[in-house]
């Protein structure tokens, strides 16, 4: 018997999808039947109430949970994330409901002994409700008591080897795309740099020093299945820079149709026989490929790398050997002053451990300008809005590219300084007046 | 209940304390096929749709289901998960960006009984635990935020919506019928935790009242020169308010003309609440991606203004998503991105496609670069 | 013998291209000599002195005029830009060198007799010296003293028939592209409507009443040769709403080479054979032609009637039977703050005479806008961003049409008003803490 | 000389004023040619370069010899223009947009008498008085301001360069074998009289030093709030300077870092002059346009951040504008515009081909707008 009549939520129980509601409700009875004999050591109608509040919202068309307080580890900033529910009469269970972030492994492969782990942890201290994962990429537990977030901190650094993860004005937890692990497009190795650099800045992660948030994202290509460009204050693209490695057998299965184009990913349509000159010749940006005699060329030092050709025909074109990343800066979502995409800063750059070029020509030079001039609640993109790109490129000290711009200037409008002025500013008004009458 | 330590002493914080340690290691989790092949793989083909090969230069093969998982699961859920990971993948399992949930095994022969498996287990009310699908020209799992369960700031609640569009798109999570992929993606208010604003479809919660002002307590609970300070449009000043008690309080006004509502002012100061059964919403925003395949990434674009809140299914807000994706569907060349498409026909013709209203909401009037979207050319369709 | 030394200006005088050195020396001995025994009313050196000034500003690399002050004729507030040297002692003769602009005809066609006219005119009352024609569009005279204005202008009136041009804050001298006198392109009579308007509007051309300048241009087709896209704050652009008019039989002689493509206009190279297929259906924006069985088609709905198809092949393709203008607003050059192309805000009108629509529902509401909210010195275009798009359509009194941008809003901050949301925004904080506890 | 009234009488300045009458009617001045076929028009040809016929549906034929006109003249030389059109034309002539003189007739026959005639001048220094050209894919006359011999605000002359330019371009005056036209614009400071932010190269005069205070005078030549408001970088502010003298006086101040040298305040205080021998030069744009062929119409934009003033022949602009349009002959696609070559190729190519150094004043940081010429995307050529 549930402890709140939930008729809204109930209606979200029906349908083909996966219904929250139901698994809530499945937690809610595991744990009031508690078959385990668990010492539950936050309310065990924590689920209950969860649903009764959140019904509550869908009757008043309302959030009824409240901003949160200070609360967290000893010696963190961030990983724990305070919230209380505005109605903790009517539901008790959730009065006090804090979030904790746990730092996901790169590439989110699991093993099932690591993670029914987890969950023994969890539903013996918390609510047994998690997000599996979160926007930014960690493991959320959501829904513990103030007293419980050292024990479960304990737990988890004594019995499963593993941290928190970042939340406030710090390092936010990197994440990365499957990359190397599981996909033929994958430039560099995404696990390995996201898992370095998130060790190597446990730091900067766990202790906010910084204006605002700030994140690394690592995409394996430009692709982009982790978002980086749109998402991260630092976005690191896979690329390459020499020629794509074409095999001409292969080509030929993608156009006799031997081949499924796109991997089949197209396969729920009859889009009619592949047409390599209509699919990907002509689709290609720039132009710089051939089909002619059965035989498909590349002008490599046109191509922009855009992976059309390479994911229309992936057995037959694949990534060049020389490879690196193009790293862009400063993307967020609209919160302040409007989205940002990042801004492509480094053309290339190459990726290889322990990633000292990335670390000391890159990021830590950023950072050092940001926390410096960086102003309160100020990110990384609004900084570059307002001091300028080029100073972002004398903090890295590299040379002005114009592949740092889609297009030059259309305004006039140049802040000379005066030091690239011949003469200086300063000038004699009663010379000039000597030349040129009032 | 009784308190149960884990060995932590609070007298003793540093005792025996472990930190700045972060995730495990990524080798720890690889299945042996993806520990063998690592950086070697050659191709994928998608089989049929939620089911992947690759293939490695070794002639390895991985093949990987792929299943819908909501966000929001609970540890029975993850129970299970692991129970099928156990029976058919070697005791290992992997989640995707997008909250879908990968099993994989390392040949063929066990994919179908792994897809027989996750489909037949179904909840009680009789939705699918582990739908299989998500791949290729299709519609995979939606990005999402807490919503009404767990966050202090959102307009609309976030996994009901979910479960209501994927409901009413669960055809093409299944299918791969579209002209390229279509990344939904729903934000609860305008923090858009997650890359929302660069979505195919975007659904966004919105308030549409500026704050109220809890003038007794605002002075207490709020550092006033912050809720300032967060207002991007400066609608915010200091003021002096003398209560019904007559007495005087330092509090804020509000220039409710500037107000855009974004929340950052509630954000800094519990005591400005926005939220309203009536003035909270949805946006349907629409052409977003952040994949750099043929055109650069670009940003989602408001499409409609706004759409009441209907718990528990948001009809109006999945109907006008599907008018959407059938528009898209019916218009747009193989390979063309939703945005893509729209670029390519106009977005005059995008509204008519979709026989969607363009309001006056829709043209931009935030900052200056809002005159580059106006139109400066005489080159126009009728 | 010339009055002054000019040995930078000299080295003008030689290359193809037409010297407005040797011109202004041509001028200067003509008056030298004045073999037609003119009393000229301004000093006879003038040419000779303006030469001089130049040459020492070739010298000094800086200009030697200064800001002019209020000069002009009784009861106009515009048309005469007063000109004073920085250096009087040294060149008398152009010590005081006002402009004056007159007014062109629509079009710019010109009987000799006319011109000779203004020649002689000019030659007595002013310095000889013109700009056939200045930036707007006006006949400038360059170089008269103050007390020749109000006797240039008598005869202007008097003899000629011809009034002055624009000047300040008003409506400057409108203008227009050769239009139907002489092109098959025009969709209006843009003479008819330009020399209509202007006279329409004497009373806002002569008397600056306006925040700033004002710009009305008529280009006859999108091709838009007055620039008025660029350059008027009310852009008129010929278009039409039917059907592209194709002579089938003249597209046989382009595609067979009888027929010159661009009207002969790339006959400087030799660019190969026509291609019908390159050279127009694939560089069509809208891909909404098809060339097959030697015979065009175009699906007139998805034309955006950018004038491509109809230049590239004059006489096969006509510009369609109902026509109007498209009407943008707003641009400028880049002072202030940056330039601006003009807005759609009329996707069509029919431009027709009287032009009732055109002044009683475009230009008139504008106006009064403009001139209720404009600041000083505030551009149309300049008001049109600082009050947005949408308050231009209000102006106008239509619906907002996606023809009006080139893509909706990408961020979502809508500045919603308070009667467009249920219920308003007055609220009670009690009511609400009911539910909601801090 | 002797004062001449032309029949205006000082004292009484109304009488028999007349006012308010605009322009002369255009059909006055039509040749008759035009007069009879005017909206008949069916096509036209350019037969050579500088000569057009246009054909009407009523048979009708009119042969245009277009030639280069120093938009600066003399009434000498607009004499020897009537000549000219009463010797050939029936006594009509027309100008374009672009200062060139049109010279039309009515038959075919008529065309090479004209247009010998008009080569056939010269002047002194042996220039061409009325060179045939300036139609079709080549360079047509250049749109300019006046410079040094008439503006108080320039920062380079107009006449001069423009000279300088077109006598390097000549040949693609006279000729056609350019990709498309090129329009060539030339504006002698930021005010940019004609449409030099639109075209494809745009010569355009600029300062380099913020301007000097004259402040004994300030505040008697100026109104000092205009002057402050005048700045579109609010770096004027009001202060007071005590005078060598030991006087107090109003004046103003200027915070040079902010300081973008666009001579507002000079325009509205002619205490604050800017121009400066070695500060002042020539920025060079390009990749503007008008037309709505094909592509919208664009901006130009800033391609070499400074040239210094090198009178009388200005030969850096020269050789710079004469680099990139033989790297556009070279590289463009027929039909496209300098700017939609750069565009396809993309910038990077642009410089490369063109062989000019980006610098970092190319790139934009005025305002908030700068950020969406960055760019947002991995798609790049090395």
């Amino acid at each position: 018997m549930a402890k709140h009549e939930t008729p809204l939520l109930s209606q979200l129980e029906t349908g083909p999808w996966p219904s929250f509601v139901s698994d809530i409700k499945r937690e809610a009875e595991s744990r009031a039947k508690n078959e385990k004999g668990i010492d539950y050591q936050i309310p065990v109608d924590a689920c209950e109430d969860l649903l009764g509040v959140l019904e509550l919202s869908y009757k008043h068309g309302r959030t009824h949970w409240k901003h949160g307080g200070i609360v967290g580890v000893f010696g963190y900033g961030g990983g724990v994330i305070g919230r209380y529910c505005d109605q903790p009469e009517q539901f008790p269970g959730v009065a006090h409901f804090h979030t904790m972030r746990v730092s996901q492994p790169a590439g989110k492969f699991y093993t099932t002994e690591y993670l029914k782990g987890l969950c023994d942890l969890w539903e013996f201290r918390g609510s047994g409700i998690t997000n599996m994962h979160g926007s930014t990429g960690d493991i959320i537990f959501i829904g513990t008591t103030t007293p419980q977030l050292e024990e479960v901190f304990y737990e988890l650094t004594h019995t499963f080897n593993q941290d928190l993860g970042g939340s406030g004005s710090n390092l936010r937890t990197p994440s990365d795309c499957v990359g190397q692990a599981r996909c033929e497009f994958a430039c560099y190795d995404t696990q390995a740099i996201c898992h370095e650099l998130t060790n190597y800045y446990q730091d900067e992660l766990h202790r906010p020093a910084f204006p605002y948030k700030f994140k690394f994202k690592f995409d394996g290509c430009p692709n982009c299945c982790v978002a980086s460009i749109a998402r991260s204050d630092l976005s690191f693209i896979g690329t390459w820079r020499d020629e794509i490695r074409i095999d001409a057998e292969a080509v030929k299965a993608y156009v006799g149709g031997e081949l499924k184009p796109n991997g089949g990913a197209h396969a729920g349509r009859d889009w009619g026989a592949f047409d390599i000159q209509k699919e990907v010749v002509d689709l290609c940006p720039t132009k710089c490929m051939r089909y002619a005699d059965g035989k498909l060329e590349i002008n490599n030092k046109e191509c922009t790398r855009c992976m059309h050709c390479i994911n229309v025909m992936p057995r037959a074109l694949r990534i060049g050997n020389d490879r690196g990343v193009t790293i862009l800066a400063g993307a967020k979502a609209p919160i302040l002053d409007g989205a940002q995409m990042g801004t492509l800063i480094v053309p290339f750059m190459k990726a290889e451990a322990p990633y000292d070029d990335i670390k000391e020509k890159v990021i830590e030079p950023i950072w050092d300008w940001w926390m410096e001039e960086g102003k309160n609640r100020e990110r990384l993109g609004e900084l570059m809005k307002r001091q300028g790109l080029q100073r972002m490129i004398e903090v890295l000290g590299v040379d002005p590219d114009p592949r740092m711009v889609q297009e030059p200037r259309s305004n006039p409008y140049i802040f000379w300084k005066e030091d690239e002025v011949e003469g200086g500013w300063k000038r004699d008004i009663n010379e000039f007046r000597k030349y040129h009458k009032r | 209940m009784a308190f149960v330590s884990s060995g932590y002493n609070p007298e003793k914080p540093m005792e025996n304390r472990i930190t700045d340690i972060g995730p495990r290691h990524f080798e720890e989790f690889y299945p042996p096929a993806v520990k063998a092949n690592k950086g070697k793989w050659l191709y994928h083909e998608i089989l049929e749709p939620g089911v992947l090969v690759h293939v490695s230069e070794t002639g390895d093969e991985l093949y990987t289901v792929r299943t819908g998982g909501c966000r929001l699961m609970s540890v029975s859920h993850i129970r299970e998960i692991c129970e099928i990971a156990d029976k058919h993948c070697g005791g290992y399992v992997r989640f995707t960006t997008r909250n879908n949930i990968e099993f994989m095994v390392d040949s063929k022969d066990k994919v179908k009984p792994l897809v027989d498996d996750l489909m037949s287990r179904k909840q009680d009310g009789g939705c699918y635990k582990f739908p299989v699908g998500g791949t290729g020209a299709g519609i995979t799992n939606i990005i999402h935020t807490q919503g009404w369960i767990h966050c202090h700031t959102p307009a609309t609640d976030a996994s009901g919506p979910v479960k209501a569009t994927m409901d009413v798109l669960f055809d093409d999570f299944r299918d791969m019928r579209l002209p390229a992929h279509l990344r939904v993606s729903l934000a609860c208010c305008l923090n858009m935790c997650g890359a929302v604003h660069c979505s195919d479809i975007a659904i966004l919660g919105y308030h549409r009242k500026p704050p109220m002002l809890d003038h007794e307590y605002l002075d207490k609970m709020c550092e006033i020169p912050l809720a300032i300070a967060a207002c991007p449009t400066a609608a915010i000043k200091p003021s002096k308010i003398k209560l019904d008690n007559g007495t005087e309080v330092k509090s804020v006004a509000v220039n409710e003309e500037r107000c855009m509502f974004c929340g950052n002012c509630y954000t800094m100061c519990p005591s400005m609440p926005l939220a309203d059964d009536v003035g909270d919403g949805i946006v349907i925003m629409a052409g977003g991606k952040v994949s750099n395949r043929i055109t650069a990434p670009k940003f989602s674009k408001v499409v409609v203004a706004f759409i009441p809140n209907e718990p528990p299914r948001w009809p109006k807000v999945t109907d006008t998503i599907k008018q959407i994706v059938e528009a898209y569907a019916k218009g747009a060349n193989k390979y063309e991105r939703l945005g893509e498409w729209a670029e390519r026909i106009g977005w005059e013709r995008f509204f008519e496609a979709c026989e969607l209203d363009f309001t006056h909401h829709l043209i931009d009037d935030f900052r200056d670069p809002a005159y580059y979207t106006w139109r400066q050319t005489s080159n126009f369709k009728f």
